[in-house]
C-alpha cells in the first residue's frame, strides 16, 4: 500500500493545478521543475494548506481531501510536517525552541524533548547559536533551524521544499546525504541536480501545474522528456564499502577513488565524465572497466549510453565519438573514469 | 534589528511630527499652569481622592483585562472571517466609540438596567443588578473600550505574514494551540498597544459609568466622577484631580509600556 | 441589592455638597445610614426610570420631575415637596472687562447661556423677552457649569448662571429683576422605600437642613 | 492570501468573541427597543438635526484628516527614534484619552481660549479666537481622537520588516521618499485602522468640544451636542438622534472600510 | 583608483567584524564562505546599511563611511545598490512597478522608465506576470523580481546577496552569464561554485567576520586556505570563439564541443575532468592537447598540476596517479578532457 497517493485537482489564482502520483512507504521523491512550475502548490496540497478542488487525496488508508466526499483532514491532523520555501522560523522562539516546538505539540515528556532537541542541534552545529532569536541569525543559520525543526518534527511524511538553497556547500552535503539515510516518506523540492539525484529514488518532474514526467533517476535521466531536464540529471550515483582507495560496488564492481575513505559510501559522478574506449586506455583515469553498450539514445549532438559491467551506468558522448568508437547495442568496450570525478560521500556517518 | 546609525528624520516628519506633539502638549502645559500646586497635597491625600484613585486603577485593569480576554477572539474573528456579515460586524464593533459616552451609557441602562431587557433576567433569575457597583461601573468602562482594543488586535493579525500559522499547524498544532503559542505572540506589539489604548481610554472613562453606574463614593467613583463633581463646586480642585489623573498614566504608562516595548 | 444603607438618596450635581453635608446631620441625628448618588438631573431621571434602586430623588428642576412622575416611579402617597430655590445672576468675568453694568450692557457682546431647553436655559430667555432683549449668544450651553467655566476663562463677557454656582473666579452684576425668576428644586419618594425615606425629607425641611442649604447660597422655597 | 479552505474557528475562541460581540452589540439592540421609530423622519427632518449631522461629517472628516497630516510623521518618530525622551513622549501622546474629555476640553481653554498663554497670542498677533467656531470644534476633535491615530501608525510600523525601506533606501530612495513610497503603503492596514479609529472617536466627541467649542448651532453644534441637549430635556428625541448617529456611522463605515479592506 | 576600498570593522550582534580588500572599477568579485561567516554583513557595511565602528570606507575618490572623521553617507546617497538575501520585492507594488522604483528614485524620464522596464521583464522573463502582485508569485518568481530590480537600477557598484539561490538551473545559469559580462562593478555573495567561477574575476573568501583569501580563482583554486576552498573551487573557466564544434580559445588552442554553437562563448569543465597522459590516448575524450607541467600543490592525496599548452588549466589527479605517469614541473604528457565535461554557455545573448 502506498503512502499517499494523490489524483486530484486545484487552482492557484488562475493557475490550474492537476497531479496524480503516488509515493510507497518509506520512498523518497524528489520534485523538480522551473520557477513558478507548481512545486510548492504541490507540497501545500499535501500538507492541507491547498485544498483539492477536485479528485482525493490519501495518506495511507485514509482519504484526507476529497471535495466530493466532502471531506478535507486540516493540516495539524495530517501525518505530514511541511517545510515552506520561507522558512517560516517563529521569530518569537530562539533556536532551541523552535526546535522543540513540534515536540511540544506532540506531548512528548519534556525529558524526552529536551534530549530530542540538543540532538538536533548537535547534529545540525546550531548548539553555539541556541539561545538566539532568529533575527540575529544569518540567512543560511535560518534554513539550517527551519531543516532542523522540521527532522526533529519526525512526521510519518517529510514534505520539503528547497531546504538547502542557502546553506552552504559542504553543510549542504552532509545534510544531503543524511535526508537520503532517512527512513521516513520523503517528498522533497529542490533546484540541484546533485541533491536531486543523491536523494530521490524517484523524480517528480512538474510543468505549468501538472507532472510531465515521473520515474527512477536512471529512467527519467535514460529519457528525459525535454532539455530542461535533460540538463538536469547528468549524473550516476552508487553506493559501495570503502576501504582505503578502493570503494567496493553494492551489487559487484570496483572503483578507485581519490582519497582514502574506510566506511560505506555514496558515489557520484557525472554521466559525462565516462570515457569510453575500443581498447585499454593508458593515462590519468585509474579506473578502466569492461562494458556492454545495452542502450543508445540519442538527442541530436550527444548520446546518452546505458551501460553494463560489473554495475550499471549512463555515459554521455558525442555523436562524432560515437560514430568514431562505432558503438551499438551490445558492443562491448572499456568505460574510463578519473577518480577525481569521483564524489564520494560517507554513509550514514554526519557532518 | 540590526545595529545601525540613529535613524535620521527627515525634515518634513519631523515638522509635522513635532507639530502634532505641540497640539497634545500645548493643552496639558496650560493646564499645568492652572494648577495650584499648593494645595496639590492635600487634595492628594484626601481619603476620597485615595480610594477614587485605587478605584480608577482597580477598574481601568479589570476592564483593560476583560478586553484582553473577550477581544483578543474578537479581533481573530474579525481579521480571519471571510463572510460577508464581518463587513457589517466590523463597523458595529465601533459603535460604541461613535455614540457619545452618556448616550452609550444610556444605552446600557435599557439593556442591562434593572428594567432593560436583558438586565430583567439577571435580576429575576440570578439577582443580579449591575448599575451602581463596581462591577457596573468595570461594565461601562469594558463597553467604551472594548473597539480600541479589538481593531489593535483585527489590524495586526491582518498584517501577520500567514506562513507562521500554517507552519505551525503542518507541525501539528492545532488551531487553538496555535492561537496561543504563534498568533498571539506575533502580534505582541498590536496587543500591548491595544491593551494601552483600553487602558488609558477606561481610566478617563466618565460618561458611561455616571450614566450607567451611577457616582457613588468607594464603589463607582473613579477620578473622572470625583473631577466632575469638584468642576461643578470647585474648578480649583478639578485641576488638581485632572493633573493627579495625568501623573499617574504618565507613571503607569512609562514604566509598563516602556518596559514592553524595552524587551522587545 | 444586598447593600445595607437605610436611605439612597439621588441628588443633582449641584446639590451634592450641600446634600453631602445634609446626609452626615442626617446620619448623626438618626443613626441611619444613607448614601448618595448625584449626576446631572436628567441622568438622574433615566437612572429612576430605567428601575434604580433609589427612596429618595432630589432634582434642580420641575420638568424633570415631571418626567419620573409621568412614568409612575414617585410614591403617589407622599407629596413631591419644594425644598429650595434658586435663581439667575449675571456675571462677568473677573475685572469685567467688557464693562458690563445691565443687562442690556450684553447686547453685542459675547455671551453664554444655557439652551433654552434646559430649565436655566428657559430662565434667561424668558428673562430676556421680560426685558425686550433679543439673546443672541457666543454658545447654548446644556448646562450652568459649562456656562461658567467660559465667563471664568473670559472666553465670553457675560453669562447668566445660577446665584448658587457663583464662584470667587466671577464678578456678579446686581440685576434685582432677576431676583423674582426662580427654578424650583423638588425632592420626592421614589415607589417601594420605606418611612425613613420620607423622614430624610423631613429633615431637609426641617430647619436644619434648610441652614445647610442657605450656607450654600439655596433660598428657600416661596420666601419671596 | 491563497485560497484556501474558509478558517474554522476554534470552539474556545468562538465562544469568547460572541461573548465580546454580544457585550457590544445588546446595549444598541436596547437603544434601538426604546427608539420611538414614529418620530424618527420627522426628527431626521428638523433643519437643525439636518445640520448638526453635516457639521458633525465636516468636522469628524477634517479631524481625521488632521489626524493624518500630522499623527503620520509622529507615530513614525515615536516608533522610530531610540532616546529617551521617547518614552516619556509616547506616554504624553496617551493623555488626551485619559483626561475626560471635559476635562480636556478646559485644558484646551486654558492654552487656546481668548485667555489662554497660546490664545492669547493667537488674539493679539492674528485676531483670531478659537472658541465658539468650526475650527475649535475641528481643534477639539483632533485633540481627542490624534492619540488614538498616532498609536496605530507606531504599531504598525513598529511591526514593519526594515527589509523593504532598507532596500528602498539602497535603490536610491532618499529617507522622505521611502517613507511615502514604502512604509505609508505598508502600513496601510494600520493606516485605515486609525483613521477609522479616530473618525468614529471625533463622531462621537462631545465633552471637549461643549467645553473648549461651546454650543452654536451651525457652527460648533453636531449631533453629539444636539444629543446632549435633547437627553436634558426631551429623552425620546435624544435616543432618536443617537440612532441616526448609529446609522450614519454604519453606513460610512461599512462602505468605506468595506472597500479599503476589500481591495488588500 | 580602485572602485572601493574596505579597510575596516564593525560588530553585528557580538559578532566582530573586520575586512580589508578593494575592488577595481568594473571588476567582479565574488565573496564565499560558509553560513554565519560575514557575507552579508559584509555587503551590508558597503551599502551603508551597517556603518563601521572603526577605519575607511571609500568610494572612487569619495570617503563613506570614516568613524573617526565622522563621515556616514547614507545608503540613498551612495552609488551602490544592495539586493538583500531575502529580495525584499516590495509587497504593494506589481512585478513591473517594483522594477521600475529605482528609476523613479532617479527622476528618469518616464518614456524612458517605461523602456528600461518593459526590456527588463523580457529579459528576466516577466512579462507575462508583470502585473502580478508580489504575494502571488513562486519563490523563484520572486527572486526574478528582486534580481530585475537590481539591474534595472543600473549602479556604479551592484551587491547581490545569492540572487540565484531558489532560482532554476536554466534560468540562472543565463543569469550567470549576465552577470559576468555586465560592466558594472560587482560584488556577489554565492555558495554556488559554478556561478563563483563564472562571474568572479576575483574571489574573496570570508570566515568568522574576516577575510581569509583573497585572489583570482586560480590562484585561490590552487593554494587553498582550506577543505572547503578547495571543496568550493575545482573549475576552469575559458572564453572561446566557437564555429560548429569547434571552439577557438581565446589567446590560443581549440576544443572540441559536444554541440554545435556558433558565436562567442564561455567555457567551463571541472579540474578533476581533465585526465593526463604519457602518450596520446585514444577513445571517447575528443580533447587531447600537450601540455607542459607548470605547477604541483599536493594536498595529501589529491594534487592540483598547473598545465600549459595553448591555454592555462589547472587538473586534479590522485597522487597515485601522479607516481604513476612519473609527472615532475617541466613535464611533458597530454591532457584529454571530453566533449561532454565541457559546459557552454554563449557569451553576450541572454535566455
Ligand atoms: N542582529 C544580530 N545580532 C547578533 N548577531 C548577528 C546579527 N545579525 C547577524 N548576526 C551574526 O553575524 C554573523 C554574520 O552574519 P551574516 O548574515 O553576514 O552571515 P552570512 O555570511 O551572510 O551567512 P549566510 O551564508 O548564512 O547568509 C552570523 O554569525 C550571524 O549569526
Ligand atoms: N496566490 C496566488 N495567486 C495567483 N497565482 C499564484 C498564487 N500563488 C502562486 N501562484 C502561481 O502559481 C504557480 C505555481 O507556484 P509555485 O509556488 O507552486 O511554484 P514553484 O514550482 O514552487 O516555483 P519556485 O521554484 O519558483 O518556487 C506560479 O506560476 C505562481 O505564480
Ligand atoms: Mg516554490
Ligand atoms: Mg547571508
Amino acid at each position: 500500500m502506498s503512502a499517499l497517493k494523490l489524483d486530484g485537482e486545484s487552482v492557484l489564482g488562475s493557475t490550474p493545478l492537476e497531479y496524480s502520483f503516488q509515493v510507497e512507504e518509506g520512498e523518497h521523491l524528489v520534485v523538480i521543475g522551473q520557477n513558478g512550475a507548481g512545486k510548492s502548490a504541490l507540497l501545500r496540497i499535501l500538507a492541507g494548506l491547498l485544498p483539492l478542488t477536485k479528485g482525493t487525496l490519501s495518506i495511507g488508508k485514509q482519504i484526507v481531501d476529497s471535495p466530493v466526499e466532502n471531506i478535507f483532514l486540516p493540516p495539524h491532523k495530517r501525518p505530514t510536517v511541511l517545510q515552506l520555501q520561507t522558512g517560516a522560523v517563529f521569530p518569537h522562539l530562539n533556536v532551541a525552541k523552535n526546535i522543540a516546538y513540534p515536540l511540544r505539540q506532540m506531548k512528548t515528556e519534556s525529558k524526552k524533548i529536551r534530549k530530542a532537541v540538543e540532538e538536533t542541534l548537535e547534529r545540525f552545529q546550531l548548539s553555539e547559536i541556541r539561545n538566539r532569536l532568529p533575527h540575529t541569525l544569518s540567512g543560511g543559520q535560518l534554513s539550517r533551524v527551519a531543516l532542523a525543526r522540521s527532522i526533529a518534527a519526525n512526521p510519518r511524511i517529510l514534505l520539503l521544499d528547497e531546504p538547502t538553497s542557502s546553506i552552504d556547500i559542504e553543510a549542504s552535503s552532509w545534510i544531503d546525504e543524511f535526508l537520503k539515510d532517512l527512513r521516513t516518506t520523503l517528498i522533497l523540492v529542490s533546484h540541484d541536480p546533485v541533491e536531486a539525484l543523491v536523494i530521490g529514488q524517484r523524480i517528480l518532474v512538474v510543468d505549468n501545474g501538472r507532472i510531465i514526467q515521473k520515474g527512477t533517476p536512471a529512467d527519467v535521466s535514460t529519457q528525459p522528456t525535454n532539455s530542461w531536464v535533460a540538463k538536469f540529471l547528468n549524473l550516476n550515483i552508487l553506493t559501495a564499502s570503502a576501504s582505503g582507495f578502493e570503494a567496493k560496488i553494492d551489487g559487484g564492481g570496483s572503483l578507485r577513488l581519490a582519497e582514502k575513505w574506510n566506511e560505506r559510501v555514496n558515489i557520484s559522478f557525472p554521466s559525462s565524465a565516462i570515457s569510453l574506449y575500443t581498447n585499454t586506455p593508458d593515462g590519468s583515469p585509474r579506473n578502466v572497466w569492461e562494458v556492454t553498450v545495452k542502450t543508445l539514445h540519442s538527442d541530436g549532438e550527444i548520446v546518452r549510453v546505458g551501460i553494463e559491467g560489473p554495475f550499471k551506468a549512463t555515459a554521455i558522448i558525442t555523436q562524432e565519438s560515437l560514430d568514431h568508437l562505432d558503438l551499438r547495442l551490445g558492443t562491448k568496450c572499456w568505460a574510463a573514469i578519473k577518480a577525481n570525478e569521483i564524489n564520494v560521500t560517507p554513509k550514514g556517518s554526519l557532518g | 534589528m540590526r545595529t545601525r546609525k540613529p535613524t535620521l528624520i527627515p525634515p518634513p516628519i519631523a515638522i509635522f511630527g513635532t507639530f502634532a506633539m505641540l497640539l497634545i502638549l500645548v493643552p496639558f502645559i496650560g493646564l499645568a499652569q492652572r494648577t495650584p500646586w499648593g494645595s496639590f497635597l492635600s487634595i492628594l491625600g484626601e481619603s476620597s481622592v485615595r480610594s477614587a484613585i485605587s478605584l480608577s486603577l482597580l477598574v481601568a485593569s479589570v476592564s483593560a483585562f476583560i478586553c484582553l480576554i473577550l477581544g483578543l477572539p474578537l479581533g481573530w474573528i474579525l481579521a480571519r472571517s471571510q463572510s460577508l456579515w464581518m463587513r457589517l460586524l466590523r463597523a458595529i464593533v465601533l459603535l460604541p466609540m461613535v455614540l457619545p459616552p452618556v448616550a452609550g451609557g444610556t444605552a446600557l441602562l435599557f439593556a442591562l438596567g434593572r428594567r432593560g431587557f436583558v438586565g430583567q433576567k439577571l435580576d429575576e433569575w440570578f439577582g443580579i443588578t449591575l448599575p451602581f457597583t463596581t462591577t457596573g461601573a468595570i461594565i461601562a468602562a469594558t463597553f467604551v473600550s472594548l473597539p480600541f482594543f479589538v481593531l489593535a488586535i483585527e489590524t495586526s493579525i491582518n498584517d501577520l505574514n500567514r506562513d507562521f500559522e500554517e507552519s505551525a499547524m503542518s507541525l501539528g498544532s492545532s488551531p487553538t494551540r496555535t492561537f496561543f503559542s504563534v498568533t498571539v505572540p506575533l502580534i505582541r506589539t498590536g496587543l500591548i498597544a491595544g491593551l494601552t489604548l483600553s487602558w488609558a481610554r477606561a481610566l478617563g472613562e466618565f460618561g458611561a459609568t455616571i450614566t450607567f453606574a451611577g457616582d457613588n463614593p468607594g464603589r463607582t467613583r473613579t477620578l473622572p466622577l470625583e473631577l466632575f463633581v469638584a468642576l461643578e463646586s470647585d474648578p480649583n480642585r478639578a485641576v488638581v484631580i485632572g493633573m493627579i489623573m495625568i501623573i499617574i498614566s504618565l507613571g503607569v504608562l512609562i514604566t509598563l509600556r516602556g518596559r514592553w516595548i524595552g524587551q522587545k | 441589592s444586598q447593600d445595607k444603607t437605610d436611605v439612597k438618596i439621588m441628588a443633582a450635581a449641584s446639590l451634592s455638597d450641600a446634600f453631602l453635608e445634609i446626609t452626615e446631620a442626617f446620619e448623626a441625628q438618626t443613626g441611619l445610614k444613607t448614601s448618595l448618588y448625584s449626576a446631572g438631573s436628567a441622568t438622574l431621571a433615566t437612572q429612576i426610570i430605567e428601575g434604580a434602586n433609589a427612596d429618595v430623588i432630589a432634582l434642580a428642576n420641575e420638568q424633570t420631575m415631571d418626567r419620573i412622575v409621568v412614568s409612575e416611579q414617585v410614591a403617589p402617597e407622599y407629596r413631591i415637596e419644594i425644598f429650595a430655590s434658586n435663581h439667575l445672576v449675571l456675571v462677568t468675568p473677573l475685572g469685567n472687562p467688557a464693562s458690563i453694568l445691565s443687562f442690556a450692557d450684553t447686547v453685542g457682546k459675547k455671551t453664554a447661556v444655557c439652551a433654552p431647553a434646559v430649565p436655566c436655559g428657559s430662565l434667561s430667555y424668558a428673562f430676556a423677552e421680560q426685558e425686550g432683549i433679543e439673546l443672541n449668544p457666543a454658545s447654548v450651553e446644556p448646562n450652568v457649569r459649562s456656562v461658567r467655566t467660559k465667563v471664568e476663562l473670559g472666553e465670553v463677557d457675560a453669562g447668566l448662571i445660577y446665584k448658587t454656582d457663583v464662584t470667587a473666579g466671577l464678578e456678579v452684576i446686581e440685576i434685582p429683576e432677576l431676583e423674582s425668576l426662580t427654578t424650583m428644586y423638588p425632592i420626592a419618594v421614589i415607589n417601594g422605600a420605606d418611612l425613613t425615606a420620607v423622614g430624610f425629607i423631613d429633615f431637609v425641611l426641617s430647619e436644619a437642613g434648610q441652614a445647610i442649604l442657605g450656607r450654600y447660597g439655596f433660598e428657600r422655597p416661596y420666601e419671596n
